[in-house]
């Protein structure tokens, strides 16, 4: 097994605990080494770079430099959290993209007595690392528990797919990775259309009614897909969904239950590991239906059929899948 | 090789207008010419404005009378372009016309360089290595070889069928290859043209009639080009002849055979996915030619060893279930690649929602769903095969005039889209919306079509859209596609309900498209459309002389311009056939017998096979019609025995020291 | 000195690809230093390393080859020939003691007139921080570059 | 005759204080990156994909117009970069690969620095949130919070009390920060950047 750097980014030590927690039960099983890095500091979200430029890619670079020098024998710096990998790939980009940014960034590290040469890190979401890295053979091999007869929504939210500066994706509006993940715990995986669309970010903060709005928008979909939860890998997707999902409810005078989890709980789940362990009962829109679901030992007698998309024979036959690899070639990546 | 005595050198600098002259001093370059390459040989150095013109020409034509000149050099554009032009004008004045150097001053020196002093003297220091190279030039005759007088025509979409009837009529043998069932190309697929309206099918089938029964044409589909050697005049062509399956002599084409056939596929190709075709088939009922192919993956007897029933019940016993490949080589002097476009596949835009969103249709699949022979006989209906839309999107550009897809403009969307739009409209009396960035409606009675369309009452909305999706926000979007795009006339974000999207898909070269270009030795663009030899002037023609292109293989066009450059390209073959003979640059290899060793160091490394070893003599041989004039075995020859013409090792030499500027220096450098 | 140091460059193209190469950079207008200078080849299968040396000894500080990229040669697979020699080459240099990174092979298709233009660019850059060559000139060893350009010609490593 | 005196003044008043693509050249060298902003093509995939779109008086295509035309004031006073939530919809669709949510995080500096914004809650937000990541190093929810709702959303608090006591209850937030071991030194940093953002 590799090691890895991590990154865990502010959010993990309060607001998004159940993924710090789960994180932290899954590593052993699936032997992921991650150390977390010294001292490390706030990425400044997407906050500071609408102030000033140079010092928010200053603050994000000081946690370069320091992954730089720890960087023993691996360089792949890992960040469960969606805004905070972006913001470290995006740096670690455009220093190199525009080399005056760059310079001026290692010239305020350098006060510091730090240095970082763009490009010598690989930095990685932790999805990414478990789905490309340990694999989905691994994870199905520890899997004891499955998630069978769990309606669950494959949710990614915008920033770990997109813009995605290092071509990890298979799409950037349908990605199916963590479609495939779910899968492979077992569960009834929702092909959720809303996967990659917006959170609302920051507008519950600044513009509660369209913040609102944006929440609404994701759960009434996976509600009326019947979604038993909605599954994450973004704290800020969690939070949003979570925590302002009864304010979200209060204002549109709705009655939505939409348990928001993240990834790496619904895997310790089907691992066998306890709940509480889990970071379950966390959440403020409880999970305990998720729980019982699983507690039921035989599985319903059948699932809910999904809504069919086979070729109705009397109606006219659908495209089939775009053939995998050949003609994204062609894509014009190159800025000129 | 023997020099003249002397060599008297004329040196002639062009301005080309501003081209030349806005950068490099050309006054100073010539009088440089005369002063500093005088003990070199040079006469008369002159600047002219166009040197090209035949007032330049003449004035090259009088010094070579009148000064004696035995040598030219001529400082202006590329040699790809005027080189001719010189060479004719030394062969009028009695010059030999190898004795004359371009030197390309424009395209490498002029226009891509700013800084006037080293430009100026970059392009002294050019001079300087034609004055070198050209006192090693030596008098030579072209080679002129027969041109065989049939041609090949790749492809037979529309471009393909216009050149080989335009050539068939002239009286010459046509060789037409198809690699489809049927010829006919995308033009068979459609109903109406744009801007007319007129029936594809009505203006496109006489002439597949009349290219499948022309005594002057050889038709041969299901068939692919495997090998193309040789060169223009006398290019030897291989040509992989599918199996059918079917006996060509025997079968009457009565299509008794599909329709006992028990095997139902979806047809890819010519139903766009649409609809459905037997294991055997013929595309569509009015292919030429009339017979039928088997399609040996998707047929049962070749699947599970038992059926054949068409074997059973063809009245000619045509079906032939043990028929092979064959493998044919034709003899053509020139050939016309016409092998047209691939539709961009829209699943690639995964916000379109075109593989997913059942209502969500590819252009092409629309043309079979409104075509009256199409699987829902012109009907335009939802995918369920009944509902007719209440609400139609047609979207433009859809990849295309776009960095992440194609980065070119397809030509054909807007009107495809426009027509589309009528379509619909007169089908379903649906309500049509089209989204475009910019209506492109150029050429004849385009942009009338355009006005006539919003007279019908079509909502054209400016907007590339941004996603289609099934996902409704508020009650009056359930049930429906969204198209949400923003109305950039407007200014607002729109979400569209509608029942259906038509996709303009672009247009992008072959898949196959530079592997194709690497069997005929022509180039691709990065996409992969094929290059022609000049943009404006020799639209049609390739840098490989006898090979020609005409139609989407060059780029997006319409059916009007694809027809002309088919004709264009007949025109230039029926030119080529005309002079009977081609003259070929002299440029070749050759072997002084005396200074070989017999080492056959360079017996390999010919890919032409024009070396060969005289056992008996224990020499190398250079066979001359065969020598393409690579120079690789000239560079490979350890004893020097080899010449180059046209590109001797002295030329080269002699012009890297003029480059350096060694002849400038004290006469003792270059003894 | 160094400060103001213009390398000469001699660049070999090949008739089909890079000479059209170099024409497209031309009609495009795509800018490039004026350092280098091209000689026409038909083919780069026809560069005869003695070319190479003698630029060198004739005071080029680089030697840049280019030709069609693999697979599109004009005349089938004569580039692979060049790209032997290339490598036979910059052996040679090492053993004379030069930089190897005095050459370069570029492939450029008849497409590619801006990546012409920007390989040359930075080529010139690359023989600018390598500094002046001196090869063949009264102030180096003449007898070197003589023997070189006139010595006995490099052998086809096989066929 | 009166027609004519009439024609003579212009009908618009021009506001075109930066000649040519001033303005423009000015905010792509604010940006991060290399933003590609003169090559739009108005073409509105960026306000077609926009999720928030429907809070924004101008889409971004139009803001970029008003870039373009030289209209400082108009531009910067928009609330189109205040809404923007950075999904990234819009860069991967951009058909010109304009980096359009980095040309928003430069309009934002930029209609701060000439106090153009016209609503204080989204400015006020991102000083807050900087405020707590300069001071400890690391953001402190609570603190923003308590800061930012009780000046700006005040009505909402009865409201939200459930959630924020689920928050702290279950310990999803802290009542105090957090702070970095080397404080000193990023503070450093953070002040040697600012000075030099400010040369520019």
């Amino acid at each position: 097994m590799k090691d890895y750097l991590l990154y865990p980014g502010c959010s993990m030590e309060y607001s998004a605990r159940a993924y710090a927690l789960s994180l932290d039960a899954i590593s052993g099983p699936l032997g992921l080494r991650l150390k977390e890095l010294d001292d490390w500091n706030c990425c400044g979200a997407t906050e500071y770079l609408g102030i000033s430029r140079t010092p928010a890619y200053a603050l994000i670079a000081r946690n370069l430099a320091i992954a730089g020098q720890a960087s023993n024998g691996t360089n792949d710096l890992v960040a469960p959290c969606s805004a905070c990998y972006l913001n470290l790939a995006k740096a670690d980009h455009y220093m190199q993209e525009q080399p005056q940014l760059g310079a001026k960034v290692n010239e305020a590290l350098a006060v510091g007595e730090l240095t970082y040469r763009p490009g010598s890190l690989n930095i990685r979401h932790l999805l990414d690392v478990i789905v490309n890295d340990v694999g989905l053979e691994e994870v199905e091999k520890h899997v004891v528990q499955p998630l069978s007869g769990l309606r669950l929504a494959p949710y990614l939210g915008c920033m770990v797919p997109r813009p995605d500066y290092g071509h990890r994706w298979s799409d950037h509006e349908f990605p199916t990775e963590l479609d495939s993940l779910l899968k492979a715990l077992g569960a009834d995986v929702v092909d959720y259309p809303l996967k990659t669309e917006c959170c609302g970010g920051h507008m519950p903060q600044i513009g509660p009614e369209m913040g609102f709005e944006m929440i609404r928008r994701l759960i009434a979909s996976a509600d009326r897909l019947e979604t038993d939860a909605m599954v994450t890998m973004c704290p800020m997707c969690q939070l949003n969904l979570d925590a302002y999902q009864g304010e979200t409810n209060q204002f549109f005078k709705t009655h939505f239950h939409m348990p928001i989890l993240f990834f790496t709980q619904l895997m310790g789940l089907a691992f066998g590991i306890e709940p509480k362990e889990l970071g379950f009962g966390l959440e403020l829109v409880s999970a305990r239906n998720v729980l019982d679901a699983l507690g039921v030992k035989a599985p319903p007698e059948t699932p809910p059929a999904p809504p069919k998309r086979a070729r109705r024979p009397e109606g006219l036959p659908m495209p089939g899948p775009l053939p995998k690899g050949n003609p994204s070639e062609q894509k014009i990546r190159e800025v000129v | 090789m023997t020099r003249n005595q002397e060599e008297r050198i004329g040196v002639y600098v062009c301005h080309c207008g501003t081209n030349i002259a806005g950068v490099v001093d050309v006054a100073q370059v010539a009088e440089w010419a005369a002063a500093k390459l005088q003990h070199r040989g040079v006469v008369i150095a002159r600047e002219y404005k166009f040197m090209c013109s035949s007032l330049g020409q003449e004035l090259i034509e009088k010094d070579i009378k009148e000064l004696d000149l035995n040598r030219v050099v001529v400082a202006a554009c590329s040699p790809h372009l005027h080189e001719k032009t010189f060479r004719t004008a030394c062969a009028n004045a009695g010059l030999n016309p190898f004795m004359c150097e371009m030197v390309s001053i424009r395209e490498q020196v002029s226009w891509v360089h700013t800084d006037k002093s080293a430009a100026t003297s970059k392009a002294m220091a050019m001079v300087s290595g034609g004055v070198e190279r050209v006192r090693h030039h030596v008098p030579l005759e072209p080679l002129t070889v027969p041109i065989h007088p049939a041609t090949l025509v790749v492809g037979g979409g529309i471009a393909g069928i216009q050149s080989a009837l335009e050539i068939a009529d002239a009286g010459h043998q046509v060789y037409v290859v198809e690699r489809e069932p049927s010829i006919g190309g995308h033009m068979a697929q459609f109903d109406k043209t744009f801007p007319t309206l007129d029936c594809s099918a009505c203006i496109l089938t006489p002439k597949m009639v009349s290219v499948g029964t022309h005594p002057n044409v050889k038709l041969l589909t299901w068939s692919q080009v495997e090998k193309v050697e040789g060169y223009v005049g006398n290019f030897s062509v291989t040509i992989r002849k599918k199996a059918r399956k079917i006996k060509e002599d025997l079968c009457t084409g009565c299509g008794i055979c599909q329709e006992k056939c028990p095997k139902k596929v979806i047809d890819d190709v010519y139903e766009a996915g649409l609809g459905y075709r037997k294991a055997v088939y013929t595309p569509f009922p009015q292919a030429v030619p009339k017979f039928p192919v088997m399609d040996v993956a998707n047929c049962t007897y070749y699947e599970k060893g038992t059926c054949k029933a068409c074997e059973k019940f063809c009245p000619t016993d045509a079906i032939d279930f043990d028929q092979q490949d064959e493998i044919l080589n034709v003899q053509v002097g020139n050939i016309i690649l016409a092998t047209g476009y691939d539709l961009f596949d829209a699943r690639r835009i995964s916000n379109y929602g075109y593989g997913r969103l059942p209502n969500v249709f590819s252009s092409l699949e629309f043309e079979r769903l409104s075509n009256a022979a199409g699987p829902t006989n012109g009907q335009v209906v939802l995918r369920d095969g009944k509902t007719i839309p209440k609400s139609v999107g047609i979207v433009h550009c859809v990849g295309s005039r776009d960095r992440n897809y194609n980065n070119y403009c397809s030509v054909i969307c807007c009107m495809q889209s426009i027509k589309f739009a009528h379509l619909v409209h007169e089908r379903t009396g649906a309500t049509v919306y089209n989204f475009y960035i910019d209506i492109r409606a150029a050429f004849k009675d385009y942009d009338e079509f355009y006005q006539r369309i919003l007279e019908e009452g079509t909502q054209f909305i400016r907007g590339k859209v941004a996603e289609i999706s099934d996902v409704p926000r508020v009650a009056s979007e359930e049930g429906k596609l969204i198209i949400q795009v923003e109305d950039t006339l407007a200014g607002k974000q729109r979400r569209i309900p509608v029942d259906m999207v038509i996709l303009s898909s672009g247009l992008q070269p072959r898949a196959d498209s530079k592997a194709t270009a690497k069997v005929f030795g022509i180039s691709c663009s990065a996409n992969g459309w094929y290059i022609e030899k000049h943009p404006k002037l020799d639209p049609v023609a390739t840098m490989t002389e006898g090979i020609f292109i005409a139609g989407c293989a060059q780029g997006p066009k319409d059916i009007p311009a694809s027809v002309a450059q088919g004709a264009a390209a007949a025109a230039r073959v029926l030119g080529k056939i005309e002079q009977k003979e081609v003259a070929l640059e002299p440029v070749r290899a050759s072997v002084i017998e005396d200074q070989c060793s017999g080492c056959r160091i360079c017996n390999g490394l010919c890919p032409f096979n024009a070396i060969s070893f005289l056992e008996d003599r224990m020499v190398t041989e250079i066979n001359p019609a065969l020598c393409q004039g690579c120079g690789t075995c000239v560079a490979a020859c350890p004893a020097g025995a080899i010449v180059g013409t046209g590109f001797s090792n002295e030329q080269v030499m002699a012009q890297i020291e003029g480059l350096m500027l060694m002849n400038i220096e004290p006469a003792e450098v270059i003894a | 000195m160094t400060d103001a140091f213009e390398p000469t460059i001699i660049g070999f193209t090949c008739n089909w690809c890079s000479y059209r190469a170099a024409d497209l950079a031309g009609t495009a207008r795509i800018k490039y230093p004026a350092n280098v200078r091209l000689v026409r080849l038909m083919c780069s299968g026809r560069l005869d390393p003695t070319f190479v040396f003698k630029a060198l000894a004739s005071g080029a500080d680089g030697v840049m080859i280019t030709g069609c990229h693999p697979g599109e040669c004009h005349y089938l697979e004569q580039n692979y020939k060049a790209l032997r020699r290339f490598q036979l080459m910059q052996r040679t240099l090492k053993g004379l003691g030069l930089e190897s990174g005095r050459i370069k092979l570029l492939w450029a298709s008849a497409a590619e007139g801006a990546r012409f233009a920007s390989e040359v660019a930075a080529f010139v850059e690359e023989i600018r921080a390598l500094g002046p060559l001196h090869w063949g000139r009264a102030d180096a060893s003449e007898a070197v570059g003589a023997e070189v350009a006139e010595g006995p010609r490099l052998q086809e490593v096989s066929a | 005759m009166a027609d004519v005196e009439l024609m003579t003044s212009p009908p618009i008043a021009a506001s075109t204080k930066d000649e040519d693509l001033g303005l423009l050249k000015e905010v792509a060298a604010r940006t991060a990156g290399i933003s590609r902003l003169e090559m739009c093509i108005q073409c509105g995939t960026c306000g077609g994909s926009c999720p928030s779109a429907a809070a924004m008086d101008l889409t971004p295509r139009a803001v970029f117009a008003l870039l373009r035309a030289g209209m400082r004031e108009e531009a910067l006073k928009s609330n189109t970069f205040w809404v923007c939530v950075s999904c990234y919809h819009c860069v991967v669709r951009c058909p010109q690969s304009v980096h359009i949510a980095d040309v928003m995080y430069a309009l934002k500096s930029m209609a701060i620095e000439a106090n153009l914004y016209q609503d204080s809650t989204a400015p006020d937000f991102s000083h807050t949130f900087i405020g707590m990541v300069e001071d400890y190093g690391r953001s402190f929810e609570m603190g923003l919070a308590g800061i930012h709702y009780i000046k700006h959303f005040a009505l909402r608090l009865p409201g939200m009390v459930p959630m924020a006591t689920g928050m702290l209850t279950r310990g999803r937030m802290s009542l105090t920060p957090k702070r970095i071991k080397n404080m000193r030194q990023l503070r450093a940093i953070l002040n040697r950047a600012k000075e030099l953002e400010a040369e520019e």
